[in-house]
């Protein structure tokens, strides 16, 4: 974007030469005009160059002297058929009024409020806010900026692809019982049998125990530590096997030790 | 690249497996080398299996400053946390790598901006009266996609005007911790300045 | 960050200026720590106004990689040229600065799992009369894959269907002692009669 209109800057340069000020009747080109008017953010920012071109007091505004130099630039622009933004004409008619205000003598008294204030504070105090914006946007602007005046590090880091395994909760595990629990009785003819799972527990743990396939004693089944319980478990465990013909139990004599071992076809398929 | 480290032991002492500083030195390095945006002091703490005591921390943190002092690169603390950025003065060398710069904003832009910054929250309403002309949204776009002010709520007028804020993307990008850290605005009196000397 | 550089001069004797070997060393630091992408030698060069040898380059880039020797990241050489690097070694530290969500099982493995968990050992056969829909094979080797279910022999049936049960692995990652520490199916039958009072 352009520079910021200073008071020492030329308005605006025409073939290479700086133009200080608007000829009065000079043709302009309108390009050069338009160069102007975007200079500008607005009507402020035209009055404080005013201002300050003209070495003004902005705490003692002639109003008059001010005026006058703002209509000539608002009448040159129109002059050109300029594209004026509404604001610049509100901006006219605000300082004629001031002007106006100026001009009337101050009704003694009769309107404590606003009697006493100068018409003109309303504008210093916008013209000075604007102009205090003005220069923190300057400043700002100074400050570097990531990316247009410092650069921000990163270095590269290499993933590699761990395969992440999804997690699963005990919870998890019941919800989808409980799924199947309500599709079974759904389908009224699928009998969802309960049964005590320490059962099934107990039936895994003896297959893995025949794994070898060799004949295992049938004592040797048990784990005598785990308890009357347990040892029930497992005695209906062994029963439950063998009534699926996982296992196979034989006895040579009566009284005799009892042995247990896996299948043949189930040892074969390890 | 220091030896400090190993001397350094975390506060908790009941921690049951101590923290090796050096090691966790490199952790929090690499963390800060890969990382564009800053890290907090909370991020950079889950780094460490080891509940950690911020003092700790942020030694390291100084150390790895220490470090980098005669580096191409600095360390340093802004508005969101930590982060790595490359010297200033090696901006002129690096466009060499990248010619395309980012657009330069509009002193439209900026003078929204510093609006904005200074004068939070304030609405698009604030803005055109403080310019003294109309905001185009485009203006609030450009910022908002910048990550630099976002919407922090509304006024309760009719019409219920948006209120803009600046972010902490906006401190970070301008390397900078706090909105205190921006340049003050007493010193941009600049008319009033000229009138006194003018005056006396 | 080491004094070595100042000692270097470049190969090119003519150069109007003569390169500041460590000035030059933190450029290329700086250049490199803010692209991921290699960096070539013949882009290396371009960030110098005074036309340099390969070696002179190639020497300043082998201090740099000792420089980073016990750092977090490190200087290498891959087929597109130098670039810096996390260590693969911090990767599982720096992961937890954006967890991301572990996938889930779809339900048709987890209906699979609780079945051979509460009902072992099941055949296939067994596991699709009870979902009443036919148990893709790939379900079954996801659970083996993972270690948590394995074949314990086979049904004296025609086809001498394969028996699936559990293992420890599967208790030892559900944290659980024994298959018993599992909700009991009491419970959950009485969730299903709740659910028969509710419908009569």
């Amino acid at each position: 974007m352009t520079e910021t209109a200073q008071p020492a800057n030329p308005v605006a340069h025409i073939h290479g030469e700086p133009l200080l000020e608007m000829p009065q009747d000079l043709y302009i080109p309108p390009d050069a005009l338009e160069v102007v008017l975007e200079t500008f953010q607005g009507p402020l920012d035209l009055l404080l160059y005013l201002i300050r071109k003209h070495n003004l007091d902005v705490l003692d505004i002639p109003m008059a002297q001010l005026t006058q130099q703002y209509m000539s630039y608002i009448d040159m622009m129109q002059r050109h058929r300029l594209e004026l933004a509404a604001e610049y004409l509100l901006m006219a008619a605000v300082l004629i009024e001031i002007k106006s205000r100026m001009l009337l003598p101050r009704p003694p008294k009769a309107n404590e409020e606003e009697g006493g204030e100068d018409p003109r504070a309303e504008l210093m105090r916008r013209l000075l806010e604007y102009e205090q914006m003005k220069l923190a946007a300057q400043k700002l602007n100074e400050l570097p900026q990531a990316g247009r005046d410092f650069e921000l590090v990163q270095v590269l880091i290499e993933r590699t692809v761990v395969e992440r395994l999804p997690n699963v909760a005990v919870e998890d595990l019941r919800q989808a019982w409980l799924a199947i629990l309500a599709r079974a009785k759904q389908n009224a003819h699928h009998k969802v049998r309960r049964e005590e799972l320490s059962v099934r527990e107990r039936m895994t743990h003896i297959l893995r125990t025949l794994r070898h396939g060799e004949f295992e004693a049938f004592e040797n089944l048990f784990d005598a530590n785990g308890g009357i319980p347990q040892l029930v478990v497992s005695f209906i465990a062994i029963l439950e096997l063998a009534k699926e013909t996982l296992v196979e139990i034989t006895q040579s004599e009566t009284l005799g030790n009892i042995y247990v071992r896996a299948s043949r076809n189930l040892v074969a398929a390890e | 690249m220091s030896e400090q480290a190993e001397t350094l032991s975390p506060q908790n002492e009941e921690a049951a497996v101590p923290v090796d500083a050096a090691q966790f030195k490199q952790v929090l390095e690499a963390a800060l080398l890969t990382t564009q945006e800053p890290l907090s002091l909370a991020e950079l703490k889950k780094l460490s299996d080891t509940p950690l005591d911020n003092k700790f921390v942020e030694e390291l943190l100084e150390q790895l400053v220490q470090d980098y002092a005669d580096s191409g690169v600095e360390l340093g603390r802004v508005a969101n946390g930590w982060r790595f950025r490359a010297r200033p003065e090696m901006q002129v060398w690096l466009d060499r790598l990248n010619p395309q710069k980012p657009p330069r904003y509009s002193r439209a832009v900026m003078e929204t901006l510093a609006i904005i910054a200074y004068r939070q929250p304030v609405t698009r309403g604030d803005i055109e009266e403080i310019r003294g002309v109309v905001v185009s949204s485009q203006i609030l776009k450009t910022l908002e996609a910048r990550g630099w002010i976002d919407v922090v709520g509304t006024r309760d007028v009719p019409g219920k005007p948006s209120l803009f804020a600046t972010t902490k993307q906006m401190l970070d990008d301008l390397n900078l911790r706090s909105l205190q850290e921006l340049p003050s605005l007493e010193e941009m009196s600049g008319l009033l300045e000229q009138d006194e000397q003018a005056a006396s």
